[in-house]
């Protein structure tokens, strides 16, 4: 019986990370100490009525060196599905691989089945718990918005295999810096709108760009809602910056 | 960069109760990683079957992993047998899943409860490698052991001083669970951090699943 | 036909005394049961078109699909065995997939062919396997490269062309297309040109219905392979019955 | 300095005897191109090409193992990558990287895609992230995009950019780049703003160091140039 | 017809270019007793006729449900359905596993038909003898595919395999539009039911313990309906009059009656304890896991 | 093994309507085995002042004497009982003094100020860090399920027969929960200017 119901081989054959030898006994595990490498840093997600938008700067750092200063953290999966990416560049940019062949593959059948923001949050979360699993980590955190049979979704995942939703969420270090922010204005405003989600999720990379040092004030946005989704032009914002002139020495 | 490591404590408190006609089951809905919170919407009580629920803390990812591993083995065992796994059998189930990541082990601590075939509460919790404990009530996560007592002092009949002789427990009607797990998770929020935001108190009988919500401190 | 009888006919593996591999020529033979599949060069794209044949209206008009993506911009049509063309599909749309993983770029049609046609081959090399009942067109289309058609045969030979058939009314519909001057031609024009030769290539008493599916990759398609659009398609029907029509007034005459 | 990037928990080469005090202990450490590299794009649709550059110092440790390198290294006739970091990898990496790219040229017909090179960079970089240590620049030209130079460093990224800089020495020379580059520069000009680039790196990074190897790639076939000695651009010296 | 040598491996061509193995393979499906399958804008339904071998046996399964959302009715070798079942199962499991998603019909079946496939074309065994009418709910709506052992699968509105289907399908083609326009589940299965009767010996007639029913619909995982359930609905058809002996062409005899539009003819409206509807209403409102079959 | 768990042992003390109580259990251990069952944790430091001392027994005793000692002197130089914020302060200072190698305990005081009957209850760490103004203070092995147990039972304005039943339960049931405490408990309610002590019989296991 346990043969016809080989649930692990059959159910990891799609998943590619899994190349037959099904690494049972743990061992040492292979030397995957992440070697410096350039990553993003803080994403924003905020859920409103009638749709989601996400927001992120264009930095890739390289340890304390600003290396790329304008790459997207955010991909247009389709009309309902986006996503925004932090962490290590590299296993993103495999990642961005593994969606594009399955969207080739929803393209090729042409039957109107594709990504939702829930198959691909679910999906991307086996994904990274079965890497996890091989000690040999997908070191990202993501962010899965769109609207799931029209209704705004918002779904996080760290780089464990660890996935949840909520109304709005940061990763790395905007879950210090701008998850307190978000809270406080989304239990002031339970039912924003589209302009008032923007400006909260741009304020919150505002307040990254002040205290963050892998941040920038360039930045990406794209906004799902049931006309479809957009992935907006880089853009600036400006900081508020006239407290230095109030401050003189130190002490 | 310091040597990876698999595991997270996501935190989180669960809980259940078996009564004579009905099974109670509690779960604050908090989600946290370090000293910050992920998400203060994820009630950690996940349904398997009409009468069975699985409720779970511990690493949200092997959490995850493992119901879909157990959804999978009751859609699996209603194809076969036409009809769904009982509670019992569920939590029969339980032990050879996670004893199969004995040396890789799923980071839960999972409570499997229900009505058996006749309609009574069953509870059953396990610990990461899957020993089982059957219990009329248990609770189990990060505020295990601030809760525990006092369940052990409300329902296990402990009330007794040393003069006075041991009796057993009054019938705790299904009324007086739901209020007892609802202080005690108000007594876990106020002093575990990891515990918090809303209570999800899901009570199933003959009759049917209800579940009921309460606010904790969301601090 | 000196093969029948003679067992030099019965495995793919196996010459007959005067060199030829009849199980290969057999399987040619099932191509030419089907639905008659043309694919035209145009100036700017590639268009297919297929009869496809209805045995009962109990089938939904998108049953029985004989017109396939391959990738973005890279189509497949087939006559023979059907349930063999859907295997093909799946190998070419794997072959895609892989090149796209490996060298980061959409596979050319030439490498496609290639690898297509060398597991076509494949399967006329041993004893315990039959050669693909089908003939396969692939057609594809990029700014640098411009409109590409291949056919290839059960043999696993691949030719490329300007316009090529297979099916039924393969010889037929051959003629037809070889009056046109498709190097001239947009996609467009070619459309209607194509269903022309599927209405006149298609034989009203022996299979009474059909289903006309086409599909197209061009400049106008945004260099995406695609069933050609609705109004097109309808457009292409009704120009290619008024088209027979006077055809059989100017024969009558 | 390129060394310290150098990843310690790397199998160390046994060398035998290591008698030699700690600081001499240059027999020991693995030979890297401690480098200043460089990649540039130029022109429009109509003409475009890429200039690369690079200095010519090997270290091993303190010691120059090697002060002629050519780190710009050939991978199809329109295709040229600038190796840094461990010397033995990147050479294993072109090489492999060359292999495939003749093949596919023979299979296809046509020279290879810049991109599909740089891709091919990016596979063998990132599936042996952590067994490899190879910053790489591919820049080159064909008739697809023109010219185009691709960035894939430590981690196994890999993404274009108009300005392609690596190698340790390339961090001192920032400010250079962001001052001096400009959108829709000559050839020319390109020539001039790298030689400026590598021999002000040379200047301040002790790892980098000895003639300035530059390399013009485009439609027509490939002009290499050496500034030697005195030729190499002059700036201010405290 | 005498075939001889090309007759005997699945990998031989015959000169006029058939594998006759696969036809054959054919055949065997029409051994199987007869599935009829239908479906109208919101449901898709199944039913087939069950066999025994002797008065003491138990029935012969014929409708497997594979997913929540879609099931299959076989006729042919049930020992390769039951394969294929498992086959299906697990897809779907996977699919469900990786996506949170139930798996479109149209990939499901897609992976299958190249699976069959390979039996069709490699010496390693025999084709599939057993055809199949799987019927689904997606997000393309209701789907009623037909798959056949020559590994091809046709998207249908109606459709009928197994031993003396052609008179279902002569039904079919007949009420095209009737049943695809049907307003309510039990028109459909009504329906159903009038076509499967078609394919009965003239001496055999339609009862619960011969008839097993499935529904997939809209707001309705698959449901396999057996024995009292079905009863109701039979007593209704079986009173309408019956296609005679089976004339050449189909039962004109029976259509005039069911043209007349008149009450006489109406089925009387199903009392709310026990109709389908009803019971499908109250097995359709499960929202843990899907209801057993009854 | 931990010093703090070495002799195992509780100490609770609670806050009532004009009165305090504070319990500890009778368990003396040597790491795993039981070597007394008759050693209370609390010690009298005044009429209406406890103070209750788990942790390194060797400690506790030292601790008791020296800040007996202590308090005799306050009171013969003061002339009068010392105020329970007096003797928490005492305390602190005591226990800073050994900053860098201190005592290894957790104290709990309880008492009644002797001019306002005020109750007074807190707890400090080894080095007396602890500012606690709630109405009750855990120490010991079982710190989490005394905590626990008292954030659910414990009511304001508790008479004290009430207090003393609450602090029972308390204690009763959080050495059931522990190995290392136990084998009876002792519980003091101090009211003005009586002091009712009893002992509970608790698991001997």
């Amino acid at each position: 019986m346990a043969k016809r119901y080989d649930i692990n081989s059959a159910l990891l054959r799609d998943l590619p990370l899994i190349n037959g030898s099904h690494s049972s006994a743990v061992g040492q595990p292979k030397a995957h100490t992440q070697s410096p490498s350039v990553s993003g840093t803080a994403v924003i997600g905020v859920a409103f009525k009638g749709g989601i938008v996400l927001a992120a700067d264009t930095v890739g750092s390289y340890g304390t060196l600003c290396k790329l200063r304008t790459i997207p953290r955010l991909l247009r999966v389709n009309k309902s599905t986006v996503l925004a990416m932090s962490g290590d560049y590299a296993d993103f940019q495999y990642i961005e691989q593994l969606i594009a062949k399955k969207t080739m593959q929803d393209f090729c059948s042409d039957d109107g089945y594709e990504w939702t923001p829930k198959s691909l949050h679910s999906w991307l979360t086996r994904i990274l718990y079965n890497a996890r699993s091989k000690f040999d980590p997908l070191w990202n955190s993501y962010v899965v918005g769109g609207l799931e049979d029209g209704v705004p979704y918002l779904g996080g995942l760290t780089m464990l295999g660890i996935s949840y939703t909520a109304p709005y969420m940061a990763t790395g270090f905007g879950r210090f810096i701008a998850q307190p922010f978000l809270a406080d204005q989304l239990e002031k405003n339970p039912e924003m709108d589209e302009a008032a989600a923007r400006e909260v999720a741009i304020h919150s990379l505002r307040l990254l760009y002040y205290r963050n040092r892998e941040s920038s004030n360039k930045y990406q946005l794209t906004v799902v809602t049931k006309d479809g989704s957009v992935l907006e032009p880089i853009k600036e914002f400006e900081g508020v910056w006239d407290t230095a002139l109030m401050i003189r020495g130190y002490d | 960069m310091g040597h990876f490591d698999p595991y997270d404590d996501n935190g989180g408190t669960v809980a259940a109760i078996a009564g004579q006609d009905y099974v109670l089951i509690a779960s604050d809905s908090r989600l946290s990683t370090g000293s910050t919170i992920l998400s203060r919407f994820t009630p950690k009580i996940y349904p398997l079957s009409k009468v069975t629920v699985f409720a779970c803390a511990g690493f949200h990812g092997d959490v995850l992993t493992l119901v879909k591993q157990l959804e999978i083995r009751m859609k699996l065992y209603v194809h076969e047998h036409g009809e769904e796994m009982s509670t019992k059998a569920m939590m029969a189930l339980l032990l050879p899943t996670l004893y199969g990541r004995r040396f890789f082990p799923y980071y839960v601590r999972p409570i499997v409860a229900g009505l058996d075939r006749e309609g009574r509460g069953l509870v059953a919790s396990y610990d990461p490698i899957g020993t089982p404990e059957f219990f009329d009530y248990v609770i189990q996560g990060s505020a295990e052991n601030l809760v525990h007592p006092f369940l052990n002092n409300q329902i296990g009949a402990k009330k007794t001083l040393s003069d006075v002789p041991i009796q057993a427990p009054p019938e705790l009607t299904l009324e007086k669970a739901v209020k007892l797990l609802k202080d005690s998770f108000l007594a876990a929020a106020e002093r575990d951090v990891y515990t918090g935001d809303t209570v999800t108190l899901m009570a199933i009988t003959a009759k049917g699943t209800e579940t009921t919500e309460y606010q904790l401190r969301r601090d | 036909m000196s093969s029948i009888g003679t067992g030099y006919d019965l495995s793919v593996s196996q010459f007959s005394p005067d060199g030829r591999v009849f199980q290969v020529e057999y399987a040619s033979k099932a191509v030419e049961n089907s639905g008659t599949v043309v694919g035209i060069v145009g100036k700017d794209g590639v268009v297919f078109a297929s009869e496809k044949l209805v045995t009962t209206k109990l089938h939904e008009a998108s049953a029985n699909r004989r017109i396939w993506r391959i990738d973005a911009n890279i189509g497949m049509a087939a006559a023979g065995l059907i349930a063999d063309a859907r295997k093909l599909v799946e190998i070419a749309r794997k072959e895609a997939s892989s090149y796209r993983n490996q060298y980061g770029v959409t596979i050319p049609v030439k490498e496609l062919v290639k690898r297509v046609a060398g597991y076509m081959h494949a399967y006329t090399l041993y004893s315990n396997v039959r050669p693909f009942g089908i003939n396969c067109l692939i057609g594809g289309y990029d700014a640098i490269h411009g409109p590409e058609l291949y056919m290839l045969e059960p043999s696993g030979v691949s030719w490329g062309y300007f316009g090529c058939t297979a099916g039924k009314a393969q010889q037929a519909a051959k003629t037809e297309i070889e009056k046109l001057k498709m190097a001239e031609m947009t996609c467009e024009e070619i459309a209607r040109r194509a269903a022309k030769i599927i209405y006149g290539v298609h034989d009203q008493v022996k299979d009474k219905e059909f289903i006309l599916e086409m599909g197209w990759v061009c400049e106008q398609s945004g260099g995406v392979f695609e069933d050609l659009p609705k109004a097109m398609l309808d457009d292409a029907e009704s120009y290619a019955k008024k088209a027979l029509e006077e055809d059989e007034d100017t024969e009558m005459a | 300095m390129e060394n310290s990037m150098e990843k310690p928990q790397k199998m160390e080469p046994i060398t035998g005897y290591n008698y030699l005090a700690k600081e001499d202990d240059f027999v020991n450490t693995p030979i890297s191109t401690g480098t200043t590299i460089v990649a540039v794009e130029w022109g429009d649709e109509k003409e475009s090409g890429v200039v690369i550059g690079a200095d010519s110092r090997t270290t091993s440790g303190t010691y120059v193992s090697n002060r002629f390198t050519d780190k710009l290294t050939h991978v199809t006739k329109n295709i040229y990558c600038c190796r840094s970091g461990s010397a033995a990898d990147t050479q294993a990496i072109a090489d492999i990287v060359a292999y495939h790219l003749g093949f596919l040229e023979v299979q296809t017909g046509e020279p290879p895609r810049v991109r599909v090179a740089a891709k091919l960079f990016q596979e063998l970089c990132y599936n042996n992230r952590d067994s490899l240590s190879a910053g790489i620049i591919c820049a080159g030209w064909d008739r697809y995009e023109g010219g185009q130079c691709y960035t894939i460093p430590l981690g196994g990224m890999c993404v274009r950019q108009p300005v392609a800089t690596g190698g340790s020495g390339s961090t001192y020379v920032f400010g250079y780049v962001d001052q001096n580059y400009k959108k829709g520069m000559t050839k020319q000009e390109c020539l001039t703003f790298v030689a400026n680039y590598v021999s002000l790196a040379m200047s301040r990074d002790n790892a980098s160091g000895g003639v300035v190897r530059l390399a013009s790639i485009s439609k027509n076939p490939i002009e290499r140039f050496n500034l030697l000695g005195k030729d190499i651009p002059k700036h201010w010296q405290d | 017809m005498f075939r001889n040598q090309y007759d005997n491996d699945v990998t031989v061509w015959s000169p006029q270019g058939r594998l006759h193995q696969i036809e054959y393979a054919m055949e065997a499906v029409k051994q199987g007793s007869a599935v009829v399958g239908m479906k109208n804008a919101t449901h898709a339904v199944v039913a087939a006729v069950k066999r025994t071998p002797s008065e003491l046996a138990s029935y012969q399964k014929k409708i497997f449900a594979i997913d929540e959302h879609c099931g299959v009715g076989i006729a042919g070798l049930t020992a390769d359905a039951r394969n294929i079942n498992n086959f299906l199962q697990t897809e779907c499991l996977n699919h469900r596993y990786a996506f949170s998603r139930p798996m479109p019909l149209n990939r499901l079946v897609g992976t299958l038909g190249n699976k069959m496939q390979v039996t069709t074309q490699q010496e390693s065994g025999r084709p599939y003898g057993v055809g199949l009418l799987m019927i689904g709910f997606d997000h393309k709506g209701p789907h009623l595919i037909q798959i056949d052992p020559s590994a091809n699968h046709y998207e249908c509105k109606g459709m009928s395999i197994g031993a003396r289907s052609q008179s279902a399908r002569t039904y079919l083609e007949k009420h095209l539009d009737e049943y695809l326009g049907a307003q309510s589940v039990e028109d459909l299965v009504r329906h159903a039911l009038r076509a499967l009767r078609d394919t009965l010996a003239n001496d055999q007639e339609l009862s619960s313990k011969l008839i097993s029913v499935a529904v997939v619909g809209k707001d309705h995982p698959f449901q396999v309906y057996d024995d009292e359930v079905v009863q109701e609905l039979i007593s209704v058809v079986v009173k309408e009059p019956r296609a005679a002996v089976r004339p050449a062409q189909s039962g004109f005899a029976l259509d005039a009656d069911l043209m007349e539009d008149d009450d006489t003819n109406r089925p009387p409206p199903p009392e709310p304890g026990v109709s389908v509807a009803t019971a499908v209403d109250q097995h359709g409102r499960t929202e843990a896991g899907y209801s057993p079959s009854g | 093994m931990n010093p703090f768990s070495y002799n195992g042992g509780v100490c609770v003390a609670m806050k009532g309507d004009k009165c305090v109580a504070i319990a500890s259990d009778h368990r003396l251990g040597a790491g795993r085995l039981t070597v007394g069952t008759d050693f209370p944790k609390v010690f009298e430091m005044g009429p209406a002042l406890y103070l209750g001392l788990p942790g390194l027994t060797s400690d506790s005793l030292t601790v008791v004497n020296k800040l007996k000692f202590r308090v005799n002197l306050y009171e013969l130089s003061e002339n009068r009982k010392i105020k329970p914020h007096s003797f928490k302060a005492m305390l602190e200072h005591f226990l800073y003094e050994k900053r860098f190698g201190g005592y290894f305990i957790a104290p709990v005081i309880a008492g009644l100020d002797p001019d306002t009957d005020e109750p007074f209850v807190t707890a400090m760490d080894m080095l007396g860090a602890g500012e606690t103004n709630e109405p009750f203070a855990v120490a010991g092995t079982a710190e989490e399920s005394l905590l626990g147990l008292c954030e659910a039972l414990w009511e304001p304005n508790l008479k004290p027969d009430d207090l003393f039943e609450t602090i029972s339960q308390v204690i009763l049931n959080a050495v059931d929960f522990d190995c290392l405490a136990g084998a009876g408990a002792t519980v003091h309610v101090i009211e003005k200017d009586k002091v009712t002590t009893r002992t509970i019989k608790t698991r001997m296991d």
